[in-house]
């Protein structure tokens, strides 16, 4: 096992990395910017780095700096959370050079999720159902009209090595598709320096639904089912639950048994996510596959009852699937994910500043995973992400009403946060029904506008 | 250091925001804190837990803010040194007056005596008379007919005579 | 079900039944002291009424006050938590006239159990082993020689009506025997106004083994498992874990089978806790029922998935233990409560005050239970117990590096907290190696003033 | 010490963003805490944990105490705002000679100009020198020799000519 681990980020999944270093016995090095001189992972940490100023290009982008302050502390390994470097395969590679254990997939299977259509391809290989597409980057935009008049519109037009809804266009006929195109490939080269944009059937309210993966490095493979992530504003998660409300046992079953032979066939290790769409009929369509711990993974822990981020670091440090997943995996229960951000909760501004008063809920079925403090600083830098609220319950209507009860005990003052709009979602009677897809909350907000208006 | 020195240094840590401010000069030494404000923007109000309270917990403390600790009432009540506030020594029902229709037992104005019944308290389907302990002229009277007391609510302010 | 409940108690308590009344959409009233003005169960409660001084028994303890408070919010139930009026069958008689349903077992069946000759003749009935001992209270020193003779010593004299450790004197040998007596009686006498004593064998290293029950209104009865508490202080409990490492699957069946038929022929109702000495051959002997929700429950929650007091609540209410245990109990992994107190962590002098800094451990598998926040204050006139820090693990040794970690980023200032002598006592190999009895800590300190001077 | 100067000294702490600054000037004191401070008995430091921090984290500021934030340090650099203080741009190893057993770039008392090189910090196994960007007396050396440094390190003070 590893005597040593630096943590390469911030926040809460900082803080959650060294929870589980902590209870595996390894020593931990923070590292942090300037901005984040009094954070809790530097408080809880063993050791801690200043490696630049507040921005993050600086600090935790800079691959020098985080390099540097593992060599510095003669760390074993490299944790990289979610976001910042975890799925730069660059980083990977030179972690690899300088001797350090970097805690995720090798890089050339980093760099091939990262092309959606390497991974697409991969997946179909195995049998797993993928939306109709071209099945290749568009040379021009003459082709992309014949393979859109193939599939029938509306499609989505995509950056190749995209993410987060840069570089995407939804065509709805084809007179626009040209301009379209056009647009597409500025954004994508702008935000990715990769201009290659390829297609694929656009589903107009889609669920948006994804499966947990953990690998070791002896080619074993288990899925942890899957995560419902449709309550999105701009691609941008809120609410995460695990099970989704949409999935049968037969769907969930095959899908698992699929992605285990897929995941295996590319050699995948370590902790990954594979995001499908569901459309109107319930058909799952396989999108991309996201090689990192993600931020909902708590959701997984509490209804499959294993540690995610202690697995990651297990299977780092050689460690076999078998001794994380003892006997066979099931659901138990029911969780759900608030995503509280520091914003404002209908402007949705970023609100970062001071907390001059905090009360965290706690009690039966809460877990909170926040670098939150009273006096502490939610600082403009970074993400607006403040804390994660996850509860559990037998059954998803328990889960609702335990998260509607810690709402409520989830003081904050001296910034905005999202709790009202999470209050609100959780009471809307379409979520409490679990009839959801990636336009609930545009509906919602249209609601209420109008019976306010 | 006298005590113009002090209110400019009071006024020194109130404007700069800093939080403790201590100057010691010889055998004379100052020690200013700044406790911490709450500035709350409506949002977080609205984050918060709003309960309907009832008259009974005009005196609940939304916590961590202490600050909003005193009721309307209690600050009127204690905003004058020289009055006394009757408060009520259980927890119960409060009648101004002895039967429905009936006048009450005191109103503003009156001037009473030590032992003079001030109202009832309903407790446990008890009727409990208050009595005044001291004489004077009854100022304020702080809850209305009927409606419910808690421990150590402010009944009337009388001043003594 | 309920629509208004008041919860006659303060703290931890007061706040987790408030959150199982908002789970469960009743509104809440609490009741507070003046000395707790500003506690988070006055802020949380829907409302809140003052019903005396600081000094308990003019408020907490006090009948008429707590009364009068549910007369005037109109609720339907009272809920006493544990301590104060929880065990006052005078007090549910009281409720039971005035019209609101006490959330507890009936008045008789508590008296019954009050008065331990009269739970170990129920319990002995259902073939529950019980120790050896005076079949009822002693008349005379004689015929306490008499008895203890047939038994053999060492014998513990204990008062009829007692508990705490109040009116207990342990007998050595008989020439010992009429003084003891003689203080047992007085103090029996002084502290729980009835000086009737008994005599039961004295096991000199037992553990303390405790198991859970629900009894609905309807006649069925649950045992959700047992609870280990040797860690104990003078008979103050500090640390407890379920299930315990000392029994075998068999015991637990056979036990949790005649509690089962006990509990049902004396008519319990609502929540309950069987307590068990086990000797060093691993056989166990009842002592007691309390007839409340324990302070330890969250570890029978954690491991059994049951929320025991919505249950109290649903029972009270007249729903059936069907709705609350759907499918048959099991045990799932392993849970630890900590009890983290406001004193001195080696002299045990109580430390009340203002918390001037905290930070809550949160995170994987970790549960705080407490009322306490940043600038809160502990008062001087109650227990000392701030907080409940549990932990789960799928293991015992899960749970034990859990609770290490959570204790290491549990941070108090401005007032003593025994955290660092529950770090003492994991880092302890016999309690790592589950070798406990209620001797331990004793053993443990000693040990350590012998390495230290 | 008057007014004035507290004045000052205030501004100073604002503005530099330290924790806390103390002051002693013959049997005058000064004493000022940006954030509140706390006070924590033995037991209590005891229980929080207490890492084995290296000399990289000396700036490293336990929660919820920005009070603890300062090092001593910055605080002395800080004290006397007269001084320049040299900052480590990167993070890495220090070494004040280009090689052992050669003489340091800078001692103590040395004069320094602009673009003269103080000390070779490691990084990445590239030998970075950092040079002077004024010209001044080496007032104080901050960093052993073959310790490492983080970002924004104070390295060296100068008194600027």
């Amino acid at each position: 096992m590893f005597r040593k681990i630096l943590i390469a980020n911030r926040g809460e999944i900082a803080l959650r990395v060294i929870c589980a270093c902590k209870e595996l016995g390894i020593r931990t090095v923070a590292v942090y910017s300037e901005a984040d001189r009094h954070s809790l992972h530097v408080r809880f940490a063993d050791e801690a780095v200043c490696i630049g100023p507040a921005k993050s290009v600086r600090s935790y982008l800079d691959i020098p700096s985080v390099i540097s302050a593992a060599e510095i502390t003669n760390v074993d390994a490299i944790h990289p959370g979610y976001g910042f470097l975890s799925e730069n395969a660059d980083f990977a590679e030179v972690c690899e050079t300088s001797g350090i254990k970097f805690i995720g997939p090798r890089p050339d299977v980093t760099r091939l999720m990262g092309f959606k259509q390497h991974a697409r391809a991969a997946m179909e290989k195995a049998g797993i159902p993928i939306l109709p597409g071209s099945r290749s980057i568009l040379q021009s935009p003459e082709e992309a009209l014949e393979i859109a008049g193939t599939i029938g519109y509306p499609v989505l037009l995509k950056a190749a090595a995209g993410g987060g809804g840069r570089g995407m266009r939804i065509v709805n006929e084809p007179s626009e598709l040209p301009g379209l195109f056009a647009q597409a490939q500025q954004e994508a080269a702008a935000a990715f320096s990769c201009p290659d944009v390829y297609l694929e059937k656009f589903i107009l309210a889609p669920r948006h639904i994804e499966f947990q993966v953990l690998a070791d490095e002896h080619g074993s493979v288990e899925v942890f089912f899957e995560r419902e992530c449709s309550v999105q504003r701009r691609h941008q998660k809120l609410i995460e639950e695990a099970p989704s409300p949409a999935l049968t046992p037969e769907m969930r079953d095959s899908i698992c048994r699929k992605l285990q032979e897929a995941m295996a066939e590319v050699g995948y290790t370590n902790a990954g996510t594979v995001e499908f769409l569901m459309d109107e009929k319930g058909k799952l369509y396989f999108i991309e596959v996201n090689a990192r711990i993600q931020v909902e993974h708590p959701v997984t822990e509490y209804i499959t009852g294993v540690d995610l981020v202690k697995g990651q670091i297990i299977i780092a440090a050689g460690g076999r699937l078998s001794d994380i997943v003892r006997e066979p995996l099931q659901i138990r229960g029911h969780s759900i994910e608030c995503r509280i951000n520091a914003e404002h909760p209908e402007k949705f501004t970023p609100s970062p500043g001071r907390i001059t008063g905090l009360n965290l809920p706690g009690g039966i079925g809460v877990r909170v995973e926040t670098a939150a403090y009273t006096d502490g600083v939610i600082p403009p830098f970074y993400d607006s992400l403040m804390a994660k609220l996850i509860t559990y319950g037998r059954d998803r209507s328990e889960a609702i009403t335990r998260m509607n009860r810690a709402l409520e005990m989830f003081v904050v003052e001296g910034i905005y946060t999202n709790i009202p709009l999470h209050q609100k979602i959780l009471a809307h009677p379409d979520f409490i029904a679990g009839k959801l897809d990636t336009h609930f909350l545009v509906r919602m907000q249209e609601q209420a506008a109008r019976s306010s208006g | 250091m006298n005590i113009a020195d002090i209110k400019e240094l009071v006024q020194v840590v109130v404007e700069s925001g800093v939080a403790e401010l201590e100057v010691t000069r010889g055998d004379s030494k100052v020690r200013i804190c700044r406790a911490v404000t709450v500035s709350a923007p409506e949002s977080v109000t609205a984050s918060r837990p709003a309960p309907a309270h009832q008259s009974v917990v005009a005196h609940a403390a939304p916590a961590p803010q202490p600050a909003m600790a005193a009721s309307a009432s209690t600050a009127d009540a204690v905003s004058d040194p020289s009055l006394i506030i009757v408060k009520s020594p259980i927890v119960g029902t409060y009648y101004e007056s002895a039967a429905p229709n009936t006048p009450a037992f005191v109103k503003v104005g009156d001037t009473v005596h030590p032992g003079q019944v001030l109202c009832i308290i309903e407790s446990m389907k008890l009727m409990n008379e208050i009595e005044a302990e001291v004489a004077g002229v009854i100022v304020g009277k702080l809850v209305e007919n009927g409606r419910p007391v808690e421990y150590g609510e402010a009944m009337f302010s009388l001043r003594p005579l």
